[in-house]
Formats: C-alpha cells, structure tokens, sequence
C-alpha cells in the first residue's frame, strides 16, 4: 500500500492521525465535529476531496467555511461563511429529530472497551475520582444518534476491558446491546484513530479488530498497547499522508501548530 | 416607564443570594458574562448552586473563588487555551463541590423546559445505557430533600402514547438568577443578542431574576425598530447593566474576539492554588470594579482585540500558551 | 354619576364599550389583548391615562405602539415600536411560564354562562353545528392563566344557562371549581363588557351580576337580555365617555371606522 | 453544492402527495404561502390534512377548492377583512370536513415538540377543563388507526416528578410538508426569514419536507455573512421557489402591506358557492402560474402596497368592505 514518494516524506505522529481521522469523510458527508484534530480532519478532507462535506459544531453551526482555525466549537472562526448558527435548543433538538441527516460525529475520551463504550468523565470513583474531565459535552447524543469516529491515545490503561464511567454508549455488551436498550440498532462506533493506527468493529460480534496500523507501528505493539485482547489478524499498514494532504495541514490549516 | 438600570455592584447586590442558583449564558469562550462573575466574587456570595452548559472560565473562577456549593455539570472548556475546568476537576476530586451530571444535550433541554413553564422534557435515548442516567452525582435523597432541586435527577417512564418505549423524563430547574452578557440593551430593558444566542434566552425567561449587561447602552427607540431581533422585551430583566467588555476575555460578536494572553494566564494560574489566589487578588479583589479592570487590561491591548467584518481578529496571536 | 357635560355628548354604543374596556386598564398593567374592540380599549387607556400599561398581542409582539389600528393580531400595525416580537412557541411558554406578569386578557365569545365560561367554537352539536365559528385562538391559555375581560353582545341566546361548548373556563361551577380542577384558583373572568353594561363577578359564589348599565339601558333591559337570571340590585349608572376620550376614539385611534 | 432551486410546479409535484398532512406557515395575514398553496389547488390534490394553527384566507382556499378530508384547527382568520374562515366554517356545518380543535397556544407547542423530536409535551392546565379537552373532533379510535394522526389528541397524566398534579401530555403531530413564505433564500437552501418567524422554523424542522417560497433569491454569501440570522441552514428544504409577492395578498414585512382589495374581495366570494367558483377560477385555475397571478393583479396595484420604514403601508385604504 506504500508509495515510493510518500515514504520520503517526514510527517509527525498526530499528522498522520489527523489524515487518518480526515480519511474517513467522503464527498458530501455530513459530520459533527469539535476542535482538535476530528475538526482539523475534517477540514482536511473538506480541502482536500471532499468539498461538499458539511461540518456542524455541537453549539449549533451549520456549514461553516473555516479560514482560520478555531480554538472552541463555539469560537466565531467556527461560523465563518457558515448556513446557519442555532440557538442551543435547536441543535438539541435537530440531533433528535433528523439524526439521519447526519452522517458521523467525531468523539473522544480517557477510556475505551472493547464494544467502543467511551469514558470522558472521570478515572476511579466517580463521587471521589483520581482524575475529574471536564464532563460530557455533547458526546452522549452523538453516541446515541448517530455513527461515530472516536480518537484515543493509544495506550494500556486507555483500551480496558471495562470503562471506570460509561459517558457515551457504544456497543454496549455487543451486537444486541443497542436494540435491547432501545438505542438505535444501526448506529454506533465506527472507526477508532489512535496514536498508533485504525480500529474498527467486527460486524458479527461488534468487538474492536486493528484495522491499520501506521507506517512504523506494528501491529504487535497495538495489540500490547491494549488494555483487552485485540484482533490483528486484519491489520494492514496505513497509507502515510502525502505531500499535498501535509502541505494542506501545515500551511493552510494549523500554521500555527494550535493543534499539530 | 421604569429604568431597569443599574451598577453592576447595585445589581449584584440586589438580585444575587447565598445559596442561590445560579445560570450563565454565553458559551465556554463566548460571550460569557465576566464582569458580573468578577463582581459576584468581590461581593462574597458563597454556597451558590450552578445550573451549567456550556461552561468556561468564568464558571471555573467562581469555583476557583469558593463561592460554589454545588455544580451541575455538562461541560467547562475554554477550549485551546489549556485544560480548564481545572478548579473546577480539582474541587471535584478533593470532595470540596457536590457536583452532578448532564450531558450538553440536555441541559439545553432542561433551560428549554424551564422557560417554556413545562415541568419537564421527555426525551427518546440521550442518557439512555450511560452511567449519565444510572450514576447519580447527588443522592437520591438530596433531590427529594433539597427544594433547590428537582426532585429526581431523571425518570426513567414510559410514552403514554406508545406504551412499552422507555422515555428518559429531564426534569426543568428551577433558576434564581441567570447572568447574559449582550451586545445591545436599552434603558427600558429591551436586550438585542447579536450573534449566536445559545441559551441566553432560555436562561432569561426560565430564571426569577435576569442581569443582563451590555456593550452598550441604545436608545430603546433604536432596538424598537426592527422588534423581532430583541430576544428579551423589557418586561423580563430585574437589571440591566452597561458594562463595554463586560464579556472579556471572551468573545461578543460585532465587538472582540477573545484574549489568549488571558486565557493563557489563566491556564496557568488555575495549575496551583498559590498562582490562583494571587491571580484572584489581581485581576478581582484588587480591583474596586470593572472599570478598574478594563483599565488594567488597558486600551492598547483591548484595542488589539476589536474584530473585524469575519468577527474574529486574523491572525492574533494565539499559540503562545503552554497547551 | 352623570356630569352635566357628558350628558351632552353623542356616542355611540360601541364607542361606550371600548369605553368602558378600557376603563378596566390602569396606568402599569400589562394586558393581553385582540384586534377590535380590546385592542381599542387597551390603546384608549394607553393614550388617556395608563401610558405606561402595555399591550400584548398573542403572536408574540410586546408593547405595541400602535400608530395605526391593526386588523389582526399578526398585523405588523401591531408590533410598531414594540419591545420585541417573540416566535409563537415562546409567547406560549411566556403564558405558562410568568402568568403573573399579565395582569389582564382580553376575550369574546359567542355564548356565557353565569360562571363566565365562554362558548368561541359552535352553535349547536359540535360535530354538526348549526353555526361553527373560526377557532378558539389563544384563548383558551389566557383563561387558564390570567384574570380576564370579555367582551360580548348582550343577548338572550348568548347569556345562557349552559353553553354549548366550553372553549375557555371561568369560575366552572363556582366558587371551588378550579381549584379542584387545578387551574390557578386566583385567576379568572373579572368583568364583562357587554353592548348593555358591565358585569361583574360575586366573590362569594363567582356569579355573574349587573355591576354597571350604560346610560340609556336599565337594569331591567339587562336582565331580560340574559338567559339566565342575574342580580341586579348593586347596579349603578355607567359614567358617559368625556369629550376627550371621544375625540381620541374617533380622530386618533379609529379615524377610519374600522371597528367602531 | 446541490441546488434547490425549483419552479412552484415542480416543487409541489415532487413533495406533496394526496392524502399528506401539510403544514402552512405565516399567521392570518402575514407571510402567508398563497402562491405555493393556489399551485395545491391548480395540480388538484385532495385528501390532504391540514395542522393548522394561524390560519388565514391560503387554508381556507385550500379548503373551499375541496382539497382537505381534515382539519387540525385552532384559529382561522383574516382579522378585520371580513369573516374569513367561511368555507372552513361551512364544510364543518355541512359535514364535509372532519375536524379537530385546540388552542392556539397549544398548536405551536405541539409543533414545536415534533420540531425537537419530542414524542410529546406535557403542559399545565391548558385546555383543561374544557371541551377543547373533553370533546374530541376526531373520535378515540380513528386516532387509533390512523397512521397519519397521533395516537389520540390528548392524554391527561400524572407529573411523574410530582405524584398527584394532573398534566395534558399532547402528542406531536406528523407532518409530511410544510409550506413556508420568507424573505430571503439563496441557491444552497439557506433561509433567513425577516420579521416575526411564527411557527415557521419550527414546521421546517418537523416536516419530512420543506418547500421555501422566497421573495429574494440571494447568493448564500449574503446569507452566509451572519449565520445566526438564518433560522433555517440549507441541509432542511426540499426545495426553494423564488416567487416574489408570494405571500400576496397578506403581509410580507421589508417588502408589502397586505391588499385589503383583495381580502373584501374573498370576504364576498366566500359567502356564496356559485361566486367562489367563479373567484377560484379567476384568481387560480385560469392562471397557469404565479407570475400570470402577478400581472393579472397589476404592478400599480402591486407597487401600492409596498411597504415604507414602519413595515405599513401608512393611511392604506382598508374600510372599503362589508366587515
């Protein structure tokens, strides 16, 4: 899957994750992104292939044309040229209504399982935690509604078997887990970029496979930087990013290494 | 007709208790009502209650400052400017805050029912198989017990119309205070939002009492033109208060993007309890008001911050910071 | 009551009823109120001695400074220099919301009951009416929520012992009916304004009686134009309208006869 | 970008269906969509059910032209233009529309929970007490069968969060098209609606189809400048159809008065069968089109009715009817 170009490329980590995360909108998705590297993705496939791509923020803009980087998904540079900027009540309502016209949201967290169920609130207790986020944001109704991209580092105490808070669902406890919570059956977690590669979830049983790992990575050293056993057997090298889709990050994107 | 104007002290002092809940609109690094936070601290006020959303600095200085008894939580983010939240994280992991827990769907809804005089919102999955809807920061019992409360977190209960769906009951708050920063507020208390509203309007109908300040302070004439752009007529605010970068460091649409040497500072402060109570000394108790703020920030750099036509500055200088 | 001046004026029944509606409003009150006769009264009392009263329209349009007469609640007339005009949803949730903020609302109907429940709806069965009327419009909330001034013709067939359809509740059947029907106890039907007279309401048993008979009209007349019987010994002679409240009616506030 | 551009024919082709339940924006005289609702009535759709709330003369039309089995009613009027609502008020009295009655405060409420994706809400005291709660139009079991419609018009329950207070829960209705005449579209669907929004953003979002009428078809970078004045982002209609004066005769604020010669004109047709016939033929079946509507009223007439800085027509002559 290499070409001879691209590997006399330099490229960092969290660029590569960036194109990773951007590799997953095609022409004409609908995403919801927050700032970071999913709206740096998503801006790069914007730029790159995927022009009618439309991103919304959480707080309520639709379409936005960025031209310069925001810092918060309420940040003015979010809603430049954008259709439209809602009050709250109405996106709320709009992710409940027409979730169909949504086509993935991107999500993080602190801790993941093997079904894709995210924490992003607290490690230990949750009345006396070791370690308190900032709380939920809008990860629950995206998790509920709609098909998610989730970004993790990569690391052991990350990717465990059980999440020491459940803030969005995923999977739940597998393939039927949805239907028998009432969440809706056909969506939940898609893709899960990492620092190392690409996950994605069996369709049989709804369990987190390494789809790619990152040129450099292998796949051995994924399957010990998880916290649960992992499938490898499906594990291809990714595609490094190349020339255009860097110079598109570097100099248009994040020049000013906000994020990269 | 009755002026809704006041000072921001004679406001504070008039419409905000301890022990109050309290509402701020606004959005993390948007136009956040600063100025009255700042001056909620100066005057003291302790054992507040905190019905938040979208959260940020301002939220965090009020933990930060000890006036916070309670917080319920969706998030508190100023975004690229460092991890905060960080008064706020750490309140929460020394047991000094009780705290609970939404998710930034719902308490947009939950503000949406309070204003609307609905006693609660029936969603369809938001929370549903989470430990949003199965953990409960504050017991059970203290929501039966607490008038200042609802009385449950959340019911899980069926839709009477389609028996057998399991709905997720949000229950309203109920608000004493809300805190809105605007750009337009006239002197009879018509309030213009330009720019995103959020949950500012929300906040002001759901709330007993309203404190709006302003960029600036029109003619009611002026905001009478075109009636359908005023979001909140002046039958609603207890107060009005004009107070020109009442929302800084945030952003106000039409008027100044945001301040990353702020936020920055702020980042920064809010790592040590030391810096932090110095940093309150600085930019709170030693100032007498937020004139004396503005002068301190000083016209030079607020000058720097004034946005043009796209509403944010090209170009500022943002990545100086440690995040 | 009479003063010798008024005796001498000419007017006309209706312009004694708005007259006598906005007699209702003092300087301070906030009322709801429709286009016709209400809106006339409400705009009287503004010009005349409640300046500071404010009128809403239940589209959403708060204090109005109307400059011309509105032929309908939506009329932009309506809403010139008003503090602002509000979506539908949230004129709703205002009405439920802060109730106590209104001090009065303004309604008419087709037929009254002794209680002041009030009949917009239909003449006859419901599903087959003989006369069917255009809708109940937001009457039905101002009832449940606010004190209320109706305004109606006085007649036999429309003061009745029951009424055909209860479109908007007053005091129900009496003294304790809402409060055991759970609308709010303290609010309801306070005056009627009738082509005769105003009515009033007993404290004790939320009846309605003669509190006022225009000049001209005896308390016999009323009487016999209501089909039901009504008290009518704490009647008192209405006072005429002044010159200057006439001349503000028919120069000011109606030039064009659109209403009176 | 797609575009949604559309003709008026084309639009109502491909969006609405006999037998859908359609949903008109405006309220009584204002902004109303008559030139999308008279091409309803030139392609002969019938059957259709209407969710009515501040209706005016363009549902009445709908129904005097035989195209409603039903009714959903809270209000229907011309204001001071005569006794609107005739032809509503005649099917009812001669049997021939089914019908359903609530308030006019609960019909945006119900719009604006399908507009949520709320299953329902549940108020306090509204219709409560009275035959609008009592009395149902539409029997228990037609809303039992009937896909179309919810599952009955009201349900009165308990407060969950409050044991013993009694609460109308009032179903959402599904709506399959809604009609809306604004101001401003561009190509890209974006919509800004200037003046009083109604219920109108509100049935964009709950329909499964939207189709804008526009005054101006603008470029979406006008639009795009200040996105927070745009109610409605371009990913919600189904089509836009510019149709300048589309909302004629009623109001259309920043651009025209109401045509009070037309509303006496209608108050006299609709008294009698064998004159509306003659008055649907004039002003709809004989004209191919809106824009042969447009030259049929005149551009004296037309430019008479624009609107100067109050938003009215000052001194328009509007006493000359019969009301």
């Amino acid at each position: 899957m290499k070409s001879k170009q691209a590997q006399e490329i330099m490229y960092t980590r969290r660029e590569m994750m960036a194109v990773a995360l951007a590799r997953q909108i095609k022409d004409g998705m609908v995403c919801i992104a927050g700032t970071g590297l999913p709206l740096i993705g998503a801006t790069l496939a914007k730029l790159a292939w995927a022009p009618n791509s439309v991103i919304i923020s959480e707080t309520g803009i639709i379409d936005g044309q960025m031209d310069q980087l925001p810092t918060s998904v309420s940040d003015t540079r979010f809603a430049y040229r954008a259709s439209a900027w809602w009050p709250r009540y109405r996106y709320c309502g709009f992710i409940m209504r027409m979730p169909e016209k949504v086509d993935l949201g991107f999500l993080g967290g602190a801790q993941i399982d093997p079904h894709g169920n995210l924490n992003s609130t607290c490690i230990g207790d949750y009345h006396r935690p070791a370690t308190r986020f900032t709380g939920s944001g809008g990860a629950n109704g995206i998790a509920t509604n709609v098909n998610t991209v989730i970004v993790m580092r990569h690391e052991r105490r990350r990717f465990v078997e059980k999440v020491d808070y459940v803030t969005s669902p995923g999977w739940l406890d597998g393939p039927e887990g949805r239907k028998r919570a009432g969440l809706p059956e056909n969506k939940g977690p898609v893709v899960v970029v990492t620092t190392l590669g690409v996950m994605r979830f069996d369709r049989e049983n709804r369990r987190m496979y390494v789809s790619e790992y990152y040129p450099g990575v292998s796949p051995a050293e994924i399957a010990d930087q998880t916290g649960f056993p992992i499938d490898v057997s499906r594990a291809v090298e990714a595609d490094p990013p190349d020339a255009g889709v860097l110079e598109l990050l570097r100099k248009r994107i994040d020049p000013d290494h906000l994020y990269i | 007709m009755i002026s809704r104007i006041m000072t921001c002290k004679e406001a504070i002092e008039n419409f905000v208790r301890d022990g109050d809940t309290v509402a701020i609109g606004g959005f993390t690094t948007n136009r956040k009502p600063y100025a009255l936070v700042r001056e909620i601290i100066r005057q003291g006020r302790r054992e507040l209650y905190i019905e938040g959303s979208g959260a940020g600095g301002e939220t965090d200085l009020l933990i930060g400052a000890g006036c916070v008894k309670l917080m319920v939580n969706a998030y508190i983010s100023n975004g690229a400017f460092g991890n905060i939240g960080r008064r706020f994280r750490r309140a929460v992991e020394r047991g000094e805050l009780e705290f609970e827990d939404y998710s930034l769907d719902v308490q947009p809804l939950r503000f949406h029912a309070a204003a609307l005089g609905l006693p609660f919102i029936a969603v369809r999955g938001l929370l549903v198989e989470s430990d949003l809807e199965r953990r409960w920061g504050i017991p059970a019992e203290k929501y039966r017990q607490d008038p200042k409360l609802p009385p449950a977190k959340l019911l899980i209960r069926e839709n009477p119309f389609n028996p057998g769906e399991k709905l997720v009951y949000l229950p309203a708050p109920r608000i004493d205070v809300a805190l809105i920063h605007v750009q337009k507020a006239a002197h009879d208390g018509t309030v213009r939002i330009e720019g995103p509203a959020f949950v500012d309007v929300d906040l002001a109908m759901a709330a007993r009492h309203v404190i709006v300040s302003c960029e600036e302070l029109v003619d009611p004439e002026e905001l009478r033109r075109e009636p359908w752009l005023n979001q909140i007529p002046f039958i609603i605010p207890s107060a009005c208060v004009h107070l020109p970068f009442g929302a800084h460091p945030s952003q106000c649409v039409n008027h100044y993007d945001y301040d990353p040497e702020m936020m920055h500072l702020y980042d920064r402060a809010c790592r040590d309890d030391e810096l932090y109570g110095r940093f309150l000394d600085e930019y709170v108790y030693s100032l007498k008001d937020h004139g004396e703020y503005i002068s301190k920030i000083g016209p030079d750099r607020l000058g720097r911050l004034k946005v043009g036509e796209k509403n944010y500055v090209e170009n500022l200088a943002r990545g100086n910071g440690e995040s």
